[in-house]
């Protein structure tokens, strides 16, 4: 239920589909679009999503109307630099520190941005692609003569 | 104002005779060591494993989550099974997944022991003489 | 006191030992009895806290240590006595060690106070009742040193906790105490119980004239003792273990043993005050009838008596241990308001109550 | 003047009694004011998103009960949700009906926990052990039906693993008809209780508005006012098909989130009775057995499947890659409770940290993951 050519209006370079929107730039003007001009304002960021693809960290922000009981996955690419949304919606805050803890997302906009998980002084960041795993229990499933 | 205070002594005093109900009821708990609990047959305990059933498929092998089964084969079938209870989280899969039955488990729970190694159990073919 | 004195006088009078060595050897025995008698209670008292928690949630308690859990509480006694009394950096050495002493030793004279026969009157002066009150305090004044001295913050918590509740709640003892005086017309205890008795037996106890006493006199010795409802110093799901986190071995057993008798202590006190203290519910003492009142006959009431004062506080000790299976715990400023808005007002009622009732009732006043 | 009183900082550590597993709350307190709370979380990371990406579908289906060990089965169920639509698998209805009705077991015996744990907080012993022996019952029955108390691993992709035997049938109905009045003596002792209402009424007040900014689901947000449960928003399973009710509360404080679990462990009797009617009398088979669980091969797609946990929202997200999956997320409520938990906090008592953090029933494998 997304007012499309309002949306289209306002940011002409967004691709709509049937279950998820991608947006290339302006994350956050999307989401606040989202947020109050639509019809169904969708008043809850259920969760963020994202998701190593080697040169990119794909974000998906899943955002969930109370009115008409419905999500909508709104899609992005990042590098390694981010708009914070916590002024949308204040449960984002735990969200970006995990990603930025896991993936290595700088948020910027977010001041209390830290390590979510792993203590402090941790190198590297978990849930990479790139991830060496240098703990020698783990390197167990990849030699198994399937 | 009289009304509350009435309702919150009345409410202690039924607090009261219901904990003190419970007083007379049967007791529920089970004296562990003499009194062992009653499992069925599904409890997912001690593996029993058959060594002559098992066709060294490696099933088992694949599907282990914690990978705790390790398989030796040699020209005639299988040599050696070995299941490491260090990494086996009593998950099932292996029981629901091997299609001869050769590994089953049993409601055996009682697995302390003292050294890390007894916590390995392999299963040898026996030579024949 | 004095009937066995004489008796201990003319016995060593014949040894030619004077009369005043007798005076000053004597009061050894009373001590001993009075310790024995608190430790023996104190263990089985924990050991039936345990066992009446296990019977109202539908579990058996301790039955492993000798024959079904008696020796429970000997075994935990043994077990701290072995441990290693560890002492944090504390700030004070002397007052760490203190502490346990001061929280113990009052309880012990608490002891002596209770007239628990018309005989053992260890400490028998005419104001014993305040005394009681009185003494009953002095045991915080250990639980404040410990949370200060054992350089943790939650057990500074909680002392601080413990002293402000035990201060709120010594004004409706007092109140109570007065208005039960008042009925008796004599602040001894040994008096208050004598005077309870009346031709109907049981009904001339004080719990009937003056119920709403007993239930402030309740409410308050619970709060005093840190039990169920009032158990914030060392609620455990806030203050880990409150005051006494940082004691270990004998010393946590000082606090362990004092907590527990003095929980008996005061349940004997209510039962002095409200059900007759030491007199039989029927009236009569059986022993008088068996022995037919000859020297045995005497001896058989005093342990008779004593039979019934255990019989009657330990049925206040089962009360205790049932609110404290049921009700959770009060915040600190709830238990402030609940003392000073509710119980202080309520003892002064009581005790106006009180006293019209006397003026009326007993010296049928307005002929 | 420069503040004279500096407030105290002290920390309810990892190892707290009443932290139910590892959380650290940093509180400043102002006497026993809080002035401010700071959660730290990771201290029982097990990295279970990551395991997942080095482990066939078949294998990660064992580790999935292990996020939220007081309900294996809404994990499982997630988990399999997704699979099914990724792979095109179709569920018997009999294992519909099955699947339900474990969860909504699961469901009772999670929030028997909470009251346990939540009545222990605040000082009386005896409900925790009635909650425990009624919990023991459930557990007894999930022994005899999939072989494990907790950590079942019954759930596979089309359905079950084994079906319900009849005498697993009478015991729970037999548990269902007891259970009411068990659940009656559970308010008798708390719920007029003074001393309770005092430490609860208006204590954590969650308002509507505060409860979406921080995205909270479940009981804790019908407690504040918007009715929203997904069995009934957008229905998975047979919910369409069973009626049944649900409750919310305005006030949202820990009192009304303590009425609407209450409310709850009702309702769920209701929906197992009427499964178990289905069950008895349907003669369908409880798995679908085209297919092939462990050569199992989904080319790159991706899914979120969402089930209404005890503790709100629990949506699995698999994005597939071959023959393991590419990236698995967990979505879990007291993920977002944990976070709400400071502004809560602001200006309570210490006393009341336990009556607030009890009611919002959060469990932490959930919030560390």
């Amino acid at each position: 239920m997304i007012n499309t050519d309002l949306l289209k209006e306002y940011f002409p370079d967004v691709l709509v589909y049937d279950y998820y929107i991608f947006v290339e730039k302006n994350i956050v003007d999307v989401i606040s679009f989202l947020k109050t001009k639509n019809y169904v304002d969708f008043d809850v960021l259920s969760q963020i999503i994202a998701a190593d693809c080697t040169d990119f960290v794909q974000l998906t922000y899943r955002l969930y109307s109370t009115e008409n009981n419905e999500f909508l996955n709104v899609v992005t690419k990042v590098k390694d630099e981010a708009a914070s949304v916590t002024h949308l919606y204040k449960s984002a805050h735990f969200d970006e520190c995990e990603i930025h803890d896991l993936f290595g997302i700088n948020f910027v906009g977010n001041e209390k941005l830290e390590r979510l998980y792993m203590p402090e002084d941790w190198d590297g960041h978990p849930l990479l692609k790139s991830y060496d795993q240098t703990d020698e229990r783990l390197e167990w499933n990849n030699d198994q003569s399937l | 104002m009289i009304k509350k205070i009435y309702k919150s002594i009345l409410a202690i005093i039924i607090g009261h005779i219901t904990v003190l109900k419970h007083a007379f009821k049967k007791r529920v708990t089970l004296e562990y060591p003499e009194v062992k609990p009653l499992l069925n047959d599904k409890f997912r305990g001690e593996h029993l494993f058959d060594i002559n059933k098992c066709k060294a498929c490696g099933m088992c092998q694949k599907v282990c989550p914690a990978n705790a089964i390790t398989i030796i084969k040699d020209e005639n079938g299988l040599n050696e099974y070995s299941i490491d209870y260090k990494k086996c989280i009593f998950c099932g899969n292996c029981y629901y997944y091997c299609n001869f039955n050769a590994i089953m488990p049993s409601s055996n729970f009682e697995l302390a022991c003292s050294s890390k190694e007894s916590l390995v159990i392999t299963f040898k073919k026996a030579e024949e003489a | 006191m004095n009937y066995l004195l004489s008796i201990f006088i003319d016995f060593f009078a014949n040894f030619g030992i004077p009369k005043e060595v007798v005076y000053i050897i004597f009061p050894i025995i009373p001590f001993c009895i009075v310790a024995a008698a608190l430790i023996l209670v104190v263990l089985v008292l924990v050991l039936v806290e345990r066992k009446i928690l296990a019977l109202f949630t539908q579990r058996k308690g301790p039955n492993r240590v000798g024959f079904c859990g008696i020796l429970q509480t000997v075994a935990d006694a043994v077990k701290l006595l072995c441990k290693e009394n560890i002492e944090p950096n504390v700030t004070d050495r002397i007052l760490f060690s203190l502490a346990p002493i001061i929280a113990f030793v009052p309880v012990m004279v608490c002891w002596g106070i209770i007239p628990f026969s018309s005989e053992f009157d260890f400490i028998s002066i005419s104001v014993s009742s305040l005394l009681f009150a009185v003494i009953a305090v002095i045991p915080v004044i250990g639980v404040i040193l410990a949370g200060y001295s054992s350089n943790n913050k939650y057990s500074l918590i909680g002392s601080v906790r413990s002293a402000v509740q035990v201060i709120s709640y010594e004004l409706p003892i007092m109140f109570v105490i007065l208005s039960v005086s008042i009925l008796a017309s004599s602040l001894n205890i040994k008096d208050i119980i004598l005077s309870q008795t009346s031709m109907y037996q049981v009904c001339g106890w004080y719990i009937f004239p003056c119920f709403l006493g007993f239930v402030i006199l309740f409410v308050s010795s619970l709060a005093e003792l840190n039990r169920c409802p009032f158990d914030l110093p060392e609620a455990e799901s806030e203050l880990v273990a409150g005051y006494n986190t940082e004691y270990s071995g004998m010393r946590f057993a000082l606090f362990f043993l004092g907590e527990y008798a003095m929980l008996f202590v005061s349940s004997a006190f209510i039962t002095a005050l409200f059900f007759g203290g030491f007199l039989s519910p029927f009236g009569f003492y059986i022993s008088e009838k068996i022995f037919n009142n000859n020297v045995l006959a005497q001896i058989g009431i005093y342990f008779e008596q004593a039979f019934w004062f255990f019989i009657k506080s330990f049925l206040i000790v089962f009360l205790i241990m049932w609110v404290r299976a049921v009700l959770p715990r009060l915040k600190s400023s709830d238990l402030l308001k609940f003392s000073w808005r509710i119980l202080l007002p309520l003892s002064i009622l009581n005790f106006i109550y009180i006293c019209l009732f006397k003026y009326i009732v007993m010296i049928g006043g307005l002929k | 003047m420069t503040n004279l009183f500096k407030t105290m900082e002290i920390n309810v550590g990892p190892q707290h009694p009443s932290t139910h597993g590892v959380l650290r709350l940093i509180l400043e307190l102002d006497g026993e004011i809080i002035k401010s709370c700071k959660p730290v979380v990771g201290y029982l990371h097990r990295g279970i998103e990551k395991m997942a990406e080095n482990r066939s579908y078949l294998q990660y289906l064992p580790i999935v009960d292990r996020i939220d060990y007081l309900g294996g089965f809404f994990n499982s169920y997630a988990y399999c949700d997704c699979i099914e639509h990724l792979a095109e698998i179709d569920v018997p209805d009999k294992a519909k009906y099955i699947r339900v009705l474990c969860m909504e077991l699961n469901r009772i015996a999670s929030h028997l926990l909470w009251l346990g744990t939540f009545m222990l907080d605040l000082g009386a012993s005896s409900p925790l052990f009635y909650c425990f022996r009624d919990r023991e019952r459930i557990l007894h029955i999930f022994e005899a039906l999939t072989g494990q108390r907790m950590m079942y691993n019954y759930f596979t992709f089309g359905g079950v693993r084994f079906d319900i035997p009849s005498d697993i049938i009478d015991k729970i109905s037999v548990f269902i008809e007891d259970m009411p009045e068990c659940i009656n003596d559970y308010e008798n002792i708390i719920t007029d209780n003074p001393i309770f209402v005092s430490r609860c009424k208006s204590k954590g007040i969650l308002t509507k508005k505060n409860a979406l900014q921080y995205s909270i689901t479940g009981p804790n947000l019908r407690a504040s006012g918007v009715n929203l449960d997904f069995r009934k928003s957008n229905p998975y399973l047979v919910y369409d098909r069973l009626n049944f009710d649900v409750s919310s509360d305005i006030s949202g404080d820990a009192f009304s989130r303590y009425k609407v679990r209450i409310f709850e462990l009702h309702s769920s009797l209701k929906i197992v009775e009427q499964c178990i009617s289905f069950i008895k009398n349907s003669s369908d088979e409880f798995l679908n057995k085209s297919v092939k669980p462990v050569m199992l091969n989904i080319d790159n797609a991706e899914y979120t499947s969402s089930v209404e946990s005890p503790r709100g929202l629990m949506s699995c997200t698999v994005m597939a890659g071959g023959k393991n999956p590419y990236r698995v997320k967990w979505r879990t409520g007291s993920y977002y409770a944990v976070q709400v938990l400071p502004e809560l906090l602001i200006n309570a008592e210490l006393a009341d940290l336990m009556a607030i953090f009890g009611s919002l029933d959060v469990i932490l494998p959930e919030v560390d993951k």
